[in-house]
């Protein structure tokens, strides 16, 4: 994986569009050059969402005590697929998530689950105190038959 | 014209569990997915524009479907509620239902057609109001028709309703029997009762009688025989001696050595009599093959020869990989990814290290060439938790907290198959692969087939 | 698994009901006591009423009774096959290797009928 | 985001314009807020451009509330984006979409 582009934002809500804007134009860029045009609307709604969703939960979760938290949005790519990691400080979280119960009319728990949704891989890790959520797709390469 | 395609959940439900893993509304009759009969008669009806309402989960068949371009029709998707009915569904679609008269389809139904017919300027001009019925769903129209003309007394289609997996076999012997040139199948046909389709492997021995429609990446092993009245799905694979009649062999199946197979339904490891609804599950693998092999004996020896193969990987490459491994990882070509991946045993995970050499420069080329990506899991092997050659090890979907049961027989190993045999290491055809070789290997062949999977990643 | 010996035919002859399961984990069961049984006939029926699941090793453990029976100049016949069973027979094609009744009496009758040798 | 309002039938039709996210999610909330439990509403998503689960999490907490206040709530007009998110989380479920806004407001 090639890196591309990294970005930190403070850690505040009013920031999660410049995330979520910037994760829509890179999949556009790399999705140009890698597939099919019907598909592109579609792969780069998938980063717009997810990088939403991720970030919204770095600051949701982001403990009062440091007003000063940033989150690091990070982009990196290979032939294929583009992969983007979102970094915090936060404290460890448990990345496995199941569909919410719709019925009971739940207002929120539907992030992870969405992310897990629309990409193709979520990992999780937790290194120096620091948690990063990567998220792959695969750009789906059409073969014209 | 337009048509409203409404299609109650609580109407599709019974299939679900009988075709686990298709949408309802793709389940393929004669090889071609139900909803695509339909487009083809709103088509044929003079729609532009057709939109699909169901209050089920719509995923699936939006994304085979798409926005219709490539029937040239404009397919929309909306949703209702369980307890809506008819009009409401209307309100609901006001716009898409304002202007134009609108084909109104409600229920799970087949309409019975023939793409010969004229329909378009019938559709025009027939009243408005219920033109057909049925205890399941109906068929009516809105809008005032622009010419005036007499109502036909009987009208050139008909419908059938799917509420039985009895009714489905049915009508698909019905097509398969009568009806095949009045709608579009799929497949090379140069004559009326026989559909082939592409990259289909016939054995000489094997025989195949018409009426018949075989898929796509279908293979009819030695002996085989596929007798009159047959559907047979895309990547099916028939093996030796095993005798096919008047049944439905759908999409993705493996059916195995010396098996009879007369007038069922087999769908994965599903065997579905239609006129009772009985299913038996073929999860025990002997059902799948021939049944007087001893597992036991072979397993053991399959371990040792496994272990003493991955032993002589280890010998052969431990060198290039303590040359290569510090110098790649210096680069930062040597990425690393721990996953969880399901093991044979339900229930029980294994996490392996994931590595992926970028290919940039000699050395990540050598030792890619080596397979030294491959490299710390053969010790696996020599701790039985993989073996050296199997499918390719699933990794733990948390959606899915167990493993598909379509993997009757799933052997996670460091080099799979489908490598192998250079199939694409994605997508079903690699599980159809794999499935047919975790099957038909033996300890010897397995060498052999790792042979050719190093040889082959090399290329 | 209960046997009993019915000496109303001419020969004797084992009357097997099988349990609900015939797999893996106890068709060996089912081949030991076979070999007991052949001692006092070679004739049997097997009265499937209450088997209701049968896989490869539990279909293996039958035939291999049948061949053995074949062996000495008897059979094996089934009687009352569940809809789930008789699938795995026919699916295996072992249904043609059996005489198969619909319920105990008839196969029982039917030893009668014809005259062993 | 931009909230207007306009009154068909017995229903406040609310427009909602641009994004719907968790940084715009609470003001939607608090113009709901600002209104009788007991009026039944019509959202109209035409120019949603975007809406995340904390967007979706908003609508669902309306729905809630009109639910037990025994009034009515219906969106019309879902884009294709805003409806991919109800799809995944099968909260479609939950409400009653309208293609057209006069068609919500009648019954």
């Amino acid at each position: 994986m090639n890196p591309i582009i990294t970005l930190t934002l403070q850690a505040n809500l009013r920031y999660v569009r410049i995330a979520s804007i910037m994760a829509c134009n890179v999949a556009e860029i790399f999705a140009d050059f890698t597939c099919n045009s019907t598909d592109i609307a579609e792969f780069c709604h998938a980063y717009e969402l997810s990088v939403s969703e991720a970030f919204t939960n770095s600051v949701r979760y982001a403990k009062p005590s440091q007003p000063e938290k940033q989150v690091t949005i990070r982009f990196s790519s290979d032939n294929s697929s583009l992969a983007v990691s979102i970094i915090d400080t936060n404290s460890q979280f448990n990345p496995v998530t199941q569909a919410p119960d719709i019925s009971n009319y739940p207002e929120g728990g539907y992030g992870l689950f969405l992310i897990h949704r629309l990409m193709d891989t979520v990992s999780y890790t937790r290194e120096d105190g620091t948690n990063i959520l990567t998220m792959t797709k695969q750009a789906t390469i059409t073969h014209d038959t | 014209m337009k048509t409203l395609l409404v299609i109650k959940k609580q109407e599709y439900e019974w299939l679900i569990d009988l075709l686990p893993g298709v949408h309802p509304l793709l389940v393929p009759i004669c090889n071609k997915p139900f909803i695509e009969f339909l487009v083809d008669f709103a088509i044929l009806a003079g729609s532009d524009a057709l939109r699909i309402v169901s209050d089920g989960v719509l995923g699936s068949v939006e994304h085979y479907c798409e926005n219709g371009s490539r029937w040239g029709v404009e397919i929309s998707y909306g949703s209702m509620r369980p307890a809506d009915d008819i009009y409401t569904v209307i309100e609901k679609n006001r716009r898409f239902c304002l202007e134009e008269r609108v084909i109104i389809i409600s229920g799970f139904l087949f309409i019975r057609y023939n793409k010969k017919s004229e329909y378009a300027s019938l559709f025009t001009s027939l009243p408005s109001g219920e033109l057909l019925s049925c205890p399941h769903g109906s068929i009516s129209l809105t809008g005032t028709s622009t010419t005036k003309t007499e109502t036909p007394g009987t009208l050139p289609f008909s419908l059938a309703a799917l509420d039985s997996i009895g009714k489905y076999y049915e009508l698909s012997m019905e097509i398969l029997r009568t009806g095949l040139t009045h709608y579009v199948i799929p497949g090379y046909s140069s004559e009326e009762d026989c559909y082939i389709g592409r990259n289909v492997i016939i054995q000489k021995s094997a025989e195949i009688i018409k009426p018949v429609i075989i898929g796509n990446n279908v293979q009819i092993m030695t002996n085989s025989i596929i007798d009159s009245n047959s559907v047979i799905g895309n990547n099916v694979i028939i093996d030796r001696e095993s005798f096919i009649s008047g049944s439905i062999v759908i999409g993705n199946t493996y059916i195995g050595e010396h098996l009879e197979v007369k007038n069922k339904i087999a769908a994965g490891n599903l065997l579905i009599d239609p006129e009772s609804g009985t299913s038996i599950v073929m999860e025990d693998p002997h059902l799948l093959t021939a049944m007087t092999q001893s597992r036991v004996a072979g397993a053991l020896l399959r371990r040792v020869v496994h272990a003493l193969g991955a032993t002589f990987l280890i010998l052969l490459l431990l060198l290039p990989w303590l040359l290569l491994r510090p110098i790649l990882g210096l680069q930062g070509k040597w990425k690393r990814k721990r996953e969880q991946y399901f093991t044979r045993l339900p229930g029980k995970n294994v996490t392996l290290t994931n590595t992926t050499i970028e290919c940039t420069g000699v050395l990540s080329a050598l030792a890619k060439a080596l397979s030294l990506d491959r490299f710390t899991l053969l010790f696996k092997v020599l701790s039985g938790k993989l073996a050296l050659i199997g499918n390719q090890p699933l990794p733990v979907n948390p959606a899915i907290p167990l493993l598909p049961n379509t993997h009757a027989v799933y052997r996670p190993a460091v080099f799979s198959y489908a490598e192998a045999e250079e199939w694409p290491e994605i997508g079903i055809d690699t599980e159809i692969v794999e499935h047919y070789y975790a099957v038909h290997s033996d300890p010897l062949k397995d060498i052999a087939m790792t042979q050719k999977a190093l040889f082959y990643r090399t290329h | 698994m209960i046997f009993h010996l019915d000496t109303s035919t001419t020969q004797p002859l084992g009357v097997v009901l099988l349990k609900k399961r015939v797999d893996a984990n106890n068709s060996s069961e089912l081949q030991k006591a076979f070999a007991q049984w052949l001692q006092q006939t070679s004739n049997f029926v097997f009265d499937c009423t209450k088997l209701d699941f049968i896989d490869s090793s539990g279909l293996g453990a039958i035939v291999s009774c049948l061949r053995k029976a074949l062996e000495h100049q008897g059979d094996v016949k089934l009687a009352a096959l569940g809809p789930k069973v008789a699938m795995v027979f026919e699916l295996t094609k072992a249904k043609k290797l059996f005489s198969v009744f619909s319920n105990s009496s008839e196969a029982i009758q039917s030893f009668r009928t014809v005259s062993p040798k | 985001m931009n909230i207007s309002e306009k009154t068909i039938n017995n229903y406040t039709i609310i427009s909602l314009k641009g994004i719907l996210n968790a940084s715009s999610a609470p003001k939607l909330k608090t113009y709901i807020a600002g209104m009788p439990d007991e009026q039944s509403l019509v959202i109209d998503l035409e120019n949603v451009e975007f809406l995340d689960s904390s967007g979706l999490g908003a609508l669902v907490g309306i729905a809630r509330k009109k639910r037990t206040s025994r009034a009515v709530m219906k969106l019309a007009r879902m884009n294709e984006r805003v409806k991919k998110v109800f799809e995944i989380t099968q909260a479609y479920t939950l409400f009653d979409i309208y293609d057209d806004v006069s068609a919500a407001a009648e019954v």
